[in-house]
């Protein structure tokens, strides 16, 4: 973990009030799918925590994801090629993909959940993985990276509003194809998580949570989540996760 | 330049040490500089059993500080003995444990456990606990309260005893007073003031606790005041804490009348702070006129 | 959507005030737009003789915030019926006025003058004075003081009274139920917090009178605890304060309970800033699905 | 008064640590000799007063001149051409020049209190008023404007250290020229205004204060002055002045 000051190489608006950001560093190989990257902002206390979207190893670079939420984001919105951004990076645990043998996977993502999944999806597919994705977003401009996925692989569009694939939530577009898979991976609001792990029952997962935070390296005891085997008992989201075994930690 | 400071069983080479709660048991921090580099240590609050702390959200940005409501989350004084003093004893800088309980017992409790380790050099006692006994009503907001369970643990520890202030009271200097006289050896000063933000979406409050303490450079100039007051109506070491993010802000800390400083929030947003400060605070004493840290102690209360 | 709001002696166009101190008499900002826009208009604090007030400096910034000590500098309660009302009654505007003191006589001299003119719809008893019968201590940090000054101030005034707590006490609900318990019709917090801030060049306190109130954005997580702890033991309106600068803050004051809102020091950097507010309120209710204002007041509340 | 959000038109370093920026605003032409404009900044809860130091009537511009001096001062050195501020214009009380018949005024200057003198001889000059000037600095590397001020007339400079002009203060000056005029005008630091009303004694003059503001529009008493024929009342720098007759009000 490092705290670098990284110069902006790329800025553009993919979505509605969704903004893609590529930094440089020379961390940018060390940066691996399901870690996030914690960003200081002028006049801000806290940082915010935001994930690897993707890495470019040969060019040294990484991109995030994000979307207008708060203060932080539309600040962070407004950076542009040149600005520089004090960066501490890489945080938190990453899908365990090394460890596992995946033949088919399933990638179930979010809204701002999305972007960790893509540069995970990029990954498996990478290493032979076969990709189904299904993506949730409020409406058809809130989508994005949509080719991107489906250059990986299968990829389901659902929305909350039917504007733009099929109307209504991942989980239902989870029960309706059926996908076959070994291990899924899911990052969104808390609610499709619980939605998520409730359908999948006993398969095997990974989750990636988001909580606030303080520190974003393991200090302050902001962001912890209850062990499922021991709710006395608690993990931190930023040091320990946010990348989570499915059933692992109590969600909500 | 000397930064060297002398305080009861603290020998420091700087004034300069992370606040409690606010840099964990070092771990994470040692990744960002050498340790070797802090005047002293103060490490997160310790109770008699492990912790699980409050729900989450456990804090909340504000302008210009944070709310938190950790909740005291901790392994218990022996997860700490055990697993966390051992890292920290690797290096040469003094440690601080934050001693925190629910009933007068307790507090005695963690304090006579630390007495059986070498781990640890100081006590600061972190009266802004709520007592169950009492009905919830805070050690810290509570005269008698606060100077039975200073001259308590002070009867069983072998370390000299820090008693942390709550901000939260009318009268800082009454409360200042009142566990000096019951023994204290030194204060540390201020701990977070009663907050609360509201989530405008979900129309209640953010942190999941309601309330939270307030803390970051907002505070500043509470604290400044009250060590001010005090500094004037006491005569132990002060530890000063409260929005401190640069060597400026430890100068002012040091004028009012602080011995030593704490920093805390500062942390999250700058990993490397302490040590940042530590580097620039002999410039900035030499700027303003000083040759070592000694010096500059209460040189805000000469003028008028 | 409708803006209005009733509480004793005031019926509002709109919940929004500028905050006593921080105003003048309506002058000054009148000349950038139409004090007609204006819920009410809460004045500088009104004392018995006209009052020269602190030396200066008289204010400091601070992290969001900042400190001062005027030192409730007026031309007295005559001077203000005589030379400055009279300006303010062009317009449809409610007027309250601020009222201090040094003596409980002193109040009460300042109430009855209040009697005679038209001018003032309201008053606003400024607790946040030191008592100099009393050595000095302030009538809102202490529960017997603050009981008795409303009391005595109720006895004789035709208006309706504000009693304006002070945020520097341990129990600030004790004080509201004491003060509503001597007869206030309402509540105005928070005053300022006592801070400092000391001049590094000087080595003393920047403010000449040393101790200053600390307003602004910094103090708001403050105020909102305070105000929503209040809301749940008392049944008197409010009028809160503490850091508002945008029409979200005025909502974030209504969810906790207040029944209206005064902007204080957020004047000094925008002269337009509650003319801003109040054309911003309307979409910021609507946006987080309120139709009205009344509608908004102590939703904050509702959940766990 | 009002506020607007002026665009910089100019901006250059003319010393050490001293900055000039040029505004445009449909109101230049209102600002006269002595009255203040009051700046915010981001991030800063209180405004920061400057003063004018010249005006350009046909382009519609004026010019401030500052020193950095703490935060706010430094981070308006940063601003740029192109950049807007939120200024409040026109500010405070003004050298009553039209109201007094002059033939030769005597200008006394200290740092950041030379640049409103600047406007203030300009236009005593354009009034066919003799103009002499003393101005004082800290040192040679903080002298501004020197030749601008010796177009409208004689023109003497001190520096504390020596190192340009005479060395010594504006008062040893004085005392050594023994200059003629019916009207002083001063500005600067208030030792250097004490000493020099002194010298001055019952001559006809008209000097600008200094002191934290508040709301710089006359609200919040945070500037007051007290006024030499009673001590008990006072008057308010940001409304009342800052320029006051010389004797009117107790320095310091
Ligand atoms: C591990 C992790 C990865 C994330 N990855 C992404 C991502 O790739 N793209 C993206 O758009 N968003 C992501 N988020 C959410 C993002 O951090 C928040 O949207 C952002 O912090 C909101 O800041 P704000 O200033 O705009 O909102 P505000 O509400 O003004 O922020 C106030 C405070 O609350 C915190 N906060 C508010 N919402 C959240 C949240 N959902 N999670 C954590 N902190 C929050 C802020 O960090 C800040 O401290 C991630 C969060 C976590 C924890
Ligand atoms: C009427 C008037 C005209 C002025 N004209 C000029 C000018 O033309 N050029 C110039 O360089 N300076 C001028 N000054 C001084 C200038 O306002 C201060 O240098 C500036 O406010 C300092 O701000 P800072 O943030 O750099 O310093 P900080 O010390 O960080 O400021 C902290 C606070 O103190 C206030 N403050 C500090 N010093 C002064 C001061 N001397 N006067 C008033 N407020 C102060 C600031 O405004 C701010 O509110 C003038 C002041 C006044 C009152
Ligand atoms: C997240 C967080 C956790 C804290 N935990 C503790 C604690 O366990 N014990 C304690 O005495 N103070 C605790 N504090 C208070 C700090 O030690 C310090 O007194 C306070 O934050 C003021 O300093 P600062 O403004 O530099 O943060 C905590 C503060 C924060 C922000
Ligand atoms: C310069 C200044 C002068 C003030 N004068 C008074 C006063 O005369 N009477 C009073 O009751 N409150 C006074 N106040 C307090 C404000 O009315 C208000 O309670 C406080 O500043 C918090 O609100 P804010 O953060 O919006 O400023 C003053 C505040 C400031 C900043
Ligand atoms: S944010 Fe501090 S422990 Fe996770
Ligand atoms: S600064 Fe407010 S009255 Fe002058």
């Amino acid at each position: 973990m490092e705290r670098q000051l990284l110069p902006i190489i790329k800025q553009s608006q993919i979505a509605y009030e969704t903004f893609e950001i590529v930094f440089r560093t020379s961390l940018a190989q060390q940066l691996k799918p399901g870690q996030f990257v914690h960003i200081a902002l002028p006049n801000h206390i806290l940082r915010r925590p935001i994930s690897v979207a993707n890495v470019n190893p040969i060019e040294n670079t990484f991109t995030i994801i994000f979307k207008i939420f708060g203060d932080g984001t539309k600040m962070l919105s407004t950076y542009q090629v040149g600005n520089t951004l004090d960066v501490i990076l890489p945080c938190g645990s990453h899908y365990p993909i090394e460890d596992l043998h995946v033949r088919k996977a399933l990638i179930v993502g979010g809204g701002v959940g999305v972007p960790p999944l893509y540069y995970l999806a990029k990954t498996l597919k990478e290493k032979g993985v076969d990709v189904t994705s299904i993506l949730g977003f409020q409406g058809k401009e809130h989508v994005f990276y949509e080719e991107k996925f489906q250059q990986l692989g299968d990829t389901h569009i659902a929305t909350n509003d039917g504007s733009y694939g099929v109307k209504g939530f991942v989980t239902d577009v989870i029960k309706q194809i059926e996908p076959e898979f070994d291990y899924y991976f899911s990052c969104g609001p808390t609610p499709m998580l619980q939605a998520v792990t409730n359908v999948m029952g006993d398969k095997q997962g990974f989750i990636s949570l988001e909580e606030r935070m303080g520190c974003g390296v393991g200090t302050c005891y902001a962001c912890i989540v209850p062990l499922k085997s021991n709710p006395e008992k608690s993990l931190k989201i930023c040091k320990d996760g946010p990348v989570f075994a499915a059933n692992e930690v109590v969600l909500g | 330049m000397t930064l060297r400071i002398s305080m009861p069983g603290l020998n420091l080479k700087n004034p300069v040490m992370p606040a409690s709660g606010c840099f964990g048991f070092g771990k994470e921090y040692s990744q960002f500089y050498d340790l070797n580099e802090l005047g002293a240590i103060i490490i997160k609050a310790a109770t008699k059993e492990p912790r699980y702390g409050n729900p989450t959200p456990r804090v909340a940005e504000t302008a210009s500080g944070m709310l938190n409501a950790i909740g005291l989350q901790n392994p218990g004084v022996q997860g700490i003995i055990e697993e966390e003093l051992p890292f920290l004893q690797q290096f040469s800088t003094p440690v601080i444990a934050n001693v925190a309980g629910s009933t007068i017992e307790e507090y005695v409790y963690v304090a006579k456990s630390f007495n059986e380790t070498n781990g640890v050099q100081a006590l600061e006692l972190n009266i802004s606990c709520p007592n169950v006994k009492e009905g919830g009503v805070q050690f810290g907001t509570d005269l008698q309260l606060a100077k039975e369970v200073t001259y308590k643990v002070k009867e069983v520890s072998r370390h000299p005893v820090y008693v942390k202030l709550s901000p939260n009271v009318t009268n800082i200097v009454e409360m200042a007073r009142g566990v000096v006289d019951a023994g204290a050896d030194g204060l540390s000063m201020i701990n977070t003031l009663t907050g609360m933000q509201i989530n405008l979406k979900m129309k209640r409050p953010i942190i999941a606790n309601k309330t939270g303490g307030l803390s970051g450079p907002a505070i500043k100039p509470i604290a400044i005041r009250m060590i001010y007051e005090v500094k004037q109506a006491v005569d132990v070491p002060i530890i000063g804490m409260g929005g401190i993010e640069t060597a400026e802000d430890v100068l002012e800390f040091l004028l009012v009348g602080a011995n030593a400083v704490a920093v805390g929030t500062a942390n999250f947003r700058n990993p490397l702070v302490c040590s940042e400060i530590i580097k620039e605070l002999p410039h900035v004493l030499e700027m303003y006129g000083f040759s070592s840290v000694e010096e500059a102690i209460g040189k805000g209360h000469t003028h008028g």
